[in-house]
């Protein structure tokens, strides 16, 4: 992308596989500005803005499109084809939002199995409906990804960087469009934040008086901001209420779930396991809570044996 | 015995599931211990895999998760007895994060069983012997770790309650 | 041999969907279905999960609509959780909510259905209607719904994703200075809603596909129509009673909210993961109209079928010029929606405008606390498609034991493919083929109801659970029998 | 790419017998990175060693993995060869194939598929190890000594004579500790003032020498070398520039309380100046008692200053000094004979403790050197009871070492001014080394004024009053109970370590004994040594022991220092120890909290944390808890440890996978 002659309009594409079309908001919410940036693109596939067909898209040549953005996770087999198409068209494929990034919200179903009722009711009779996989993916799973919008949904300013980038012809592969550093460090509660506190026991946000200037780990309130990648300009906790970690794990940090218990288990006051078991107890359904956006890209819960090709 | 999950035929009786474990020894007390085993050539059981770290405190939720996805079908910390840490409190860091662990691996259908902090002082061989033993043998009870097991939420229902829809 | 075409994906809506029309050996329309190709299991992972995270868990189903199921789900956290609002919480809630309303009905007016009506020749997306001959208004109607979208932030934290409900309240108060703002933005959301208005009446009632769709008897559905009512049977959005009105506008059921599953029937489908739902007293007579079908519709047309009036004047003004310009109440043209969406518009925009008036906006007490820390509750709100429930049974622990949800959607997928079949039956016509003319045609049609794929892919049908008010059906739509 | 050597030690007849070689040597040789597999008779040996070291050259090596005993027994030399051979020795992984597989696992198969997984591991692990370097830190000479007594001031001035900056930190307001509040002290009977007075006077005035008064040591952070000390300074309330220790304020002030030096015997007023003679010569205000404390506005001791040297707004001082070293010479304190009520102490009048007969003794003492009653009259019979407390399980343990010396001491004194007609010493055995105590003993020997009765057991003796008089009662060798009337009773009560000694050795991560003292420390050979880097212990703070051996503690002690930290020096740090990843750090502080050693810091603008590398000592907990990945283990890093799992689980191949960064992009 470096050496593109900086006139030609990239071609964009846009799409969604299983996604709730929070991220095409993302989109429009550019507002005003959407416009003028959709201008200087020449956008050839975007369902909720556009006509256009999936016979359309496979008339584009192979690498035709210089980029697209992908938001949603993998659910079906359809999915599966329709992301290899895009990687298939696009020179550079860009994850946009939690879902693609890291299997977002719905891969809390991978938490229950799939059972064969389901294949029953819908599968070999029905008029072609596309057959759900396994478990559900993140988009990473099934084909490379070149770029990261995180977010559930993303904040329009990183969609707007990123569709900058790609009109001055420096998207990079590689970049993640947040923080490079956890929510912490940009949170307006980050100060109020002291190392030695201890919680005898979790409390939960609709038990708690939700005190809007103090940090929510102070109030002895679960918030992810330390094991989740900033850049959402802190919506949440703005609103009062504490991260839950929809723009996914900093850094090196492979698994949110684990770098979640690290941090937590260091915040538990408890010498015995009896008193720990007290305090975790009110911790309600950890594991929905710590893999909420990411359970499919997680070690362990993401692994995937067991599944066909 | 080469490879995770797997099952070995134990002289000429039926096969038995042998899992694998992966022990994350505390340099100053269980690997000693180990040691100590080993110079009392005690006998113990060939599944476990050790990782010798400076203190049980350093074992990182994630390298325990890691260890189950790579396919250990149970994981166990050792560390030094409360109150005798070589750095103080790491080993009730350690124990803490087990307790959270636990409560995250559950609905991921790892069962407690398989994920264990025990106590094993440096002369102390044979509670090493014991405690890898016993981690063993209720791992054999247990059988393999599943990939992923329905979360106890679910309530199955027979598969054939709707056999046909509209088509 | 039969054969079938394929709208794939059918464009400018919310999610993945696509239409397949099955065509007989001769080449004519046999059947033509709307079908949901995705799926997310909502109502099966919701399981276990913290009661408390459902107003932010819940509004990922739909991130064009995450309002609506914040303000359902919080709603029904009230009633698991015992516990009534204070005023300002209330009124908190219900400013955030109508203003989600005027934005979302924005958004489809210029972004997904405008397009058709609105747009520079050939271009049918927003770009094109920025072109076109409508392009001023809608810049000024698209900077307008960017400003209600940013009181959203005062409201409810975020327009993408609102995080203010909490049961017995909302996290945190309004300013003071907010209040001034919310005033200020109001007036301007009103004359917006009235220009949009405007521009309909110009461009839209003008537009020859419009009028001849309008006025197409075979998008001309007598179904009956639900919608939310107070107790003077004034429309009501955030919350009341469910009414339903038969297709002469007679009133055939009125129930609380809770009641919803003696109702309404889910029917399991094989070709969409999209439960359909009927009326359960009148029957399921297959995908057709008339009092004796269980078909009934949903959204902003079927609201304005349902109630009354309209509590606001311009609002209620411009209801009547409809009604006596489409034949009297209830209007049964399926593309009378987009009219009645618009008025929707104004009288969201209006009702803004007085709860900006209303007692003490900035009054701090804006929570109160739960009385019980389990049971069950139910969420209604009109979403902008249509009647939303959220139903929860929560146990001691705080965590959630059954999840049932009905969206919008669901409501009216049985007349959405009513619609498709009927308008592929005259797009395709005899020649077997579709012309891309005519697929968008098909894809105005359905467009009317402004369906929300999202939401309707939020169930994992028959993975576990299943309730009795669920059923399977054979091909004639019979209900099976188990053995 | 990775060149690795593995050498598969046999340990003489030890490995082999249940492992099958060969067939491991067959295996790590398709190990990704291997390069040569060897196997060696005995590596540890000379030849094995050397064999190594040319192997290294030889196959152009750049990581070595050893198959052998448990790396308790031999990394370390291992490591040496490594870096004798050009290789930085943390470049070696050793696998335990000894103690953990072919000394417990029987079953040959199975021993041998362990052993294979074992060096897989370690192959695996070895291919992520980083060259680390220890790095060397300038150090500081500086020397702190807490306590200005005996001990403390012969350190000092030892450390000073070298040209080290020495702060001395001492909790009352004066120095030179208990001593110059004698007349006079054992073997020789000198004068306390004479002997003490020169060298304090010369500590007072030595440049190298900072003296803290009225100090505690709040905070100690660091390592030998490095340690910062955090010093609290309470106000004087009195400019000791302005003051010249003259007393008018003292005269001034209304408030009477107990006198501290002179316990039992005198008051002081509210402002005053310690003791006659005290150096230096300044006056104190007492906040606990002065009435501006309590609400009132007294400011007679303000008027009365001739030099307007009070100074009421003074405030505490917090102050933090940079040193190598700390002494420890905090002495001793009595322990209160209240404690056994059998011998009457605090009920009976005349009852009185040896400290209380030294100030009455003290020439410039409340009494002028005369020995009182409490009703004012001179004692006929004085009664010295010994071991008040020592040398018994259940109080002191310890013989207080001084009690019969003083004793004697106190005989020559009063007897000699005829304070009394008659003394008596009750004791349960003498102890009395050196010549000097001998000869003191001597000389009292004929004298029929004094009688030695010995009591069957130490800390046995009981008082009663008895017609005005006291009855000094306790059993005799043979068990019977004896009776002893005096007129007075001076009691010798046990040493203990100073009062602040546990709160001190929690501050300075330090163990006492049951007693108080900093002895858990000591040895056969070090009498100084305190239990931690750089922290040495002097005097009676150590243990009971008399001037001399004080003296000579704060000697050592400043020997110690002199010989440990040279100016010019440099100290080696090992390198395995965590490092914070400034680019991913977010401020969190969650690992802050954890750190036992308080080697972590946060800081601001922008938040972020730092790892001092000075404190930190590996443990990893922090690492362990980060949430963002940002703080690294050296030598346990997570890439390590996830390679050496994987590749035990049979995964090896996916080492590689746990470096890259981000794995879910661009993968």
């Amino acid at each position: 992308m470096k050496s593109r002659p900086a006139r030609r309009r990239p071609k964009l594409g846009m799409t969604w596989l299983s996604s709730c079309g929070g991220c095409e908001e993302s989109i429009l919410d550019l507002g005003p500005d959407l416009a003028g940036i959709l201008g200087q693109v020449d956008l050839v596939y975007w369902p909720i803005g556009m006509d256009g067909r999936m016979e359309d898209l496979c008339k584009v040549p192979d690498g035709g499109l210089d980029a697209v953005l992908i938001n949603g996770s993998v659910r079906t087999e359809e999915h599966v084809e329709t992301a290899g198409l895009l990687r298939q068209k696009a020179r550079i494929v860009v994850a946009h939002g939690s879902c693609a990034h890291l299997g977002g919200v719905y891969g809390l179903a991978n938490l229950f199995s799939r059972e064969a009722v389901l294949e029953r009711s819908y599968g070999e009779d029905g008029p072609r409906l596309p057959r759900l996989l396994d478990r559900v993916k993140a988009l990473g799973d099934v084909v490379k990804v070149d770029v990261v919008i995180p977010g559930c949904p993303p904040t329009p300013d990183r969609v707007r960087e990123a569709l900058d980038s790609l009109i001055r012809g420096t998207l990079a592969r590689g970049a993640v469009l947040a923080d490079d550093r956890a929510l912490c460090r940009t949170c307006p509660r980050g100060e109020t934040r002291r190392p030695d506190t201890r919680i005898r026991r979790f409390r939960r946000v609709h038990e708690a008086t939700l005190d809007p200037d103090l940090c929510f780990l102070e109030q002895g309130i679960v918030c992810l901001g330390p094991v989740t990648r900033g850049g959402c300009e802190a919506r949440c906790v703005r609103g009062n209420l504490p991260c839950r970690g929809c723009f996914g794990p900093v850094g090196e940090v492979k698994d949110q779930g684990g770098g979640g218990v690290g941090f937590l288990a260091a915040l538990l006051e408890g010498a015995s396991e009896e008193e720990l078991e007290q305090a975790l107890d009110g911790l309600a359904d950890p594991t929905g809570l710590l893999y909420r956006y990411s359970l499919p890209s997680s070690l362990f819960g993401g692994r995937n044996e067991g599944e066909g090709p | 015995m080469e490879r995770g999950s797997g099952a070995t035929q134990s002289g000429e009786g039926p096969a038995v599931f042998e899992p694998v474990i992966v022990a994350f020894l505390c340099n100053w007390c269980a690997c000693e211990g180990a040691d100590a085993a080993g110079r009392a050539r005690l006998e113990l059981p060939a599944n476990v895999r050790p990782v010798r770290l400076l203190c049980s405190g350093r074992v990182d939720p994630q390298h325990v998760l890691e260890a189950f996805a790579c396919g250990a079908d149970g994981v166990l910390i050792l560390g030094c007895r409360p109150g005798e840490c070589r750095y103080r409190e790491g080993n009730l860091h350690a124990m803490k994060r087990v307790a959270l662990l636990r409560r995250l691996l559950g609905p991921l259908g790892v069962e407690t069983e398989r994920l264990d902090l025990e106590w094993v002082a440096a002369g102390e061989g044979k509670r090493y012997a014991e405690v890898v033993t016993g981690m063993v043998e209720s791992l054999r009870a247990l059988g393999p770790l599943k990939p992923q097991s329905a979360s106890t939420h679910t309530t199955a229902k027979a598969p054939d309650a709707r056999t046909k829809v509209e088509l | 041999m039969s054969r079938s075409i394929r709208i794939d994906p059918v464009t400018r809506l919310e999610g993945a969907g696509r239409i397949e029309i099955h065509l007989d050996g001769s080449g004519n329309v046999d059947r033509a279905r709307f079908q949901v190709v995705d799926f997310k299991g909502f109502e099966t992972f919701c399981r276990g999960r913290a009661a408390e995270e459902m107003p932010t868990l819940t509004q990922k189903i739909c991130g064009v609509c995450p309002t609506a199921h914040h303000l359902a789900s919080v709603k029904a956290l009230d009633r698991v959780f015992a516990v009534k609002p204070p005023p300002a919480a209330r009124r908190i809630r219900d400013l955030a909510y109508h203003g989600f309303l005027l934005e979302d009905h924005l958004l489809h007016f210029l972004v997904l259905a405008g397009p058709d009506f609105l747009s520079h020749a050939g271009e049918r997306s927003l770009m094109g209607v920025l072109k076109g001959p409508a392009g001023r208004v809608a810049r000024r109607l698209l900077q307008i719904r960017e400003r209600v979208r940013g009181l959203a932030a005062l409201t409810s934290g975020s327009a993408l994703y609102p995080v203010f409900g909490v049961p017995g309240g909302v996290t945190r108060p309004l300013r003071v200075e907010d209040v001034t703002r919310i005033r200020t933005v109001s007036e301007e959301a009103v004359s917006g809603a009235q220009e949009a208005l405007e521009l309909f009446h110009d461009r839209v009632l003008t537009h020859p596909l419009f009028t001849e769709m309008l006025e197409a008897p075979h998008l001309a559905h007598r179904t009956h129509y639900m919608g939310l009512v107070d107790d003077r049977g004034v429309l009501s959005v955030t919350g009341g009673r469910v009414r339903v009105v038969g297709p002469e506008g007679v009133v055939y059921r009125e129930f609380d909210p809770e009641a919803y599953p003696t109702h309404l029937e889910e029917r399991v489908v094989s070709w969409s993961y999209m439960k359909p739902v009927f009326l359960k007293a009148v029957g399921w007579q297959g995908y057709t109209d008339g009092p004796q079908s269980g078909v009934y519709r949903v959204g902003p047309l079927a609201r304005l079928n349902a109630c009354e009036a309209l509590s606001t004047p311009l609002a209620q003004a411009e209801a009547e010029r409809m009604f006596s310009r489409l034949g009297g109440r209830p209007v049964h043209q399926t593309m009378a929606y987009h009219w009645a969406r618009l008025i929707e518009a104004l009288f969201a925009a209006e009702r803004m405008r007085e709860i900006a008036e209303e007692g003490d906006l900035a009054d701090p007490c804006v929570r109160r606390f739960p009385t019980r820390s389990a049971g069950e509750g139910t969420g209604v709100c009109e979403a902008p498609r249509g009647t939303l429930f959220h139903q929860y049974r929560v146990g001691v622990d705080g965590l959630l034991e059954d999840v049932d949800l009905v969206v919008a959607t669901q409501h009216n997928a049985a007349a959405v493919c009513m619609a498709v079949e009927a308008e592929a039956r005259a797009a395709v016509g005899s020649q077997g083929a579709l012309t891309v003319e005519g697929a968008n045609r098909v894809e105005v049609a359905f467009r009317a109801y402004d369906p929300c794929l999202a939401c309707a892919s939020h169930a994992v049908e028959g993975v576990e659970g299943a309730s009795d008010r669920m059923r399977v059906y054979d091909r004639r739509g019979d209900p099976l029998r188990v053995d | 790419m990775c060149r690795i050597g593995v050498y598969i030690c046999e340990c003489g007849p030890n490995i082999g017998r249940t492992l099958r070689l060969p067939a491991l040597v067959q295996s790590t040789g398709n190990l990704t990175g291997v390069v040569r597999v060897r196997r060696v008779p005995v590596l540890c040996g000379r030849e094995g060693l050397d064999f190594l070291g040319e192997e290294i050259v030889a196959q152009g090596l750049d990581r070595v993995v050893v198959a052998g005993c448990s790396p308790r027994e031999h990394e370390s030399t291992f490591r040496s060869v490594l870096e004798r051979a050009g290789l930085n020795p943390y470049m070696l992984q050793v696998a335990n194939i000894r103690e953990q597989c072919e000394w417990v696992v029987r079953d040959r198969d199975q021993a041998t598929g362990l052993a294979r997984r074992l060096v897989a591991g370690a192959v695996a692990r070895v291919r992520h190890h980083e060259p680390l370097l220890p790095s060397e830190i300038a150090v500081s000479t500086d020397v702190v000594v807490i306590g200005a007594g005996t001990a403390g001031v012969r350190a000092a001035l030892t450390l000073a004579g070298k040209k080290r900056v020495v702060h001395l930190v001492e909790r009352l307001p004066c120095v030179g500790g208990k001593v110059p509040l004698y007349e006079d002290v054992f073997p020789g009977m000198a004068c306390a003032a004479c002997v003490m007075d020169p060298m304090l006077d010369e500590l007072l005035h030595h440049d190298g020498i900072r003296v803290h008064l009225m100090s505690s040591v709040e905070e100690l952070l660091g390592f030998k070398g490095n340690f910062t000390v955090r010093l609290l300074q309470s106000p004087r309330y009195v400019d000791p520039e302005a003051c010249l220790g003259c007393g008018a304020c003292v005269e001034a002030c209304p408030v009477r309380v107990p006198d501290e030096w002179n316990p039992g015997l005198a008051e002081r007023r509210a402002v005053a100046v310690p003791y006659p003679g005290v150096l230096p010569s300044l006056a104190v205000v007492d906040p606990r008692h002065c009435l501006r404390w309590q609400g009132e506005d007294c400011r007679a001791c303000e008027e009365a200053c001739p030099f307007d040297a009070v100074r009421f707004e003074e405030e505490a001082r917090v102050q933090e000094i940079q040193a190598g070293a700390v002494i420890v010479a905090t002495g001793f304190d009595l322990s209160d004979p209240g404690r056994f009520p059998q011998y009457g102490y605090g009920r009976l009048a005349d009852v009185i403790t040896s400290f209380e007969l030294e100030r009455m003794l003290n020439s410039s003492g409340p009494t002028g050197g005369r020995v009182l009653r409490k009703d004012g009259t001179v004692p006929g019979h004085a009664g010295f009871v010994l071991c008040v407390g020592s040398r018994d399980p259940r109080a002191a343990p310890h013989c207080s070492e001084v009690c019969c010396r003083y004793t004697l001491k106190f005989l020559h004194r009063i007897l000699a001014q005829g304070a009394v007609d008659r003394a008596t010493v009750f004791h349960a055995g003498l102890h009395l080394p050196g010549g000097a105590s001998q000869d003191l003993y001597r000389a009292l020997e004929g004298n029929p004024s004094v009688h030695f009765v010995r009591m069957g057991a130490p800390n046995s003796a009981g008082i009663l009053e008895q017609n005005g008089s006291l009855a000094v009662r306790f059993p005799d060798e043979e068990g019977r109970v004896r009776s002893h009337l005096v007129d007075m009773a001076i009691l010798a009560p046990a040493m203990e370590g100073a009062s602040g000694n546990r709160e001190l050795a929690r501050i300075l991560h330090l163990e006492t004994g049951g007693t108080g003292f900093f002895d858990q420390g000591i040895t056969l050979l070090d009498r100084v040594e305190a239990g931690r880097e750089g922290v040495f212990v002097a005097g009676c703070a150590a243990g009971p022991t008399d001037i001399l051996g004080a003296a000579t503690g704060g000697q050592a002690a400043a020997g110690r220092v002199l010989s440990e930290l040279v100016p010019g020096e440099t100290l080696r740090l090992e390198p395995v120890t965590a490092g914070v990843d400034e680019t991913l750090c977010s401020g969190c502080a969650v690992c802050e909290g954890l750190c036992p050693y308080g080697a972590i810091e946060r800081k601001d603008d922008p938040p972020r944390i730092m790892v001092n590398r000075v404190l930190c000592r590996g443990c990893g907990t922090c690492a362990a808890a980060c949430p963002s990945g940002a703080v690294h283990c050296a030598h346990f890093s997570d890439g390590q440890i996830a390679a050496e799992v994987e590749a035990m689980l049979g995964r090896e191949d996916q080492g590689e996978r746990s470096k890259e960064k981000g794995s879910r992009i661009a993968g």
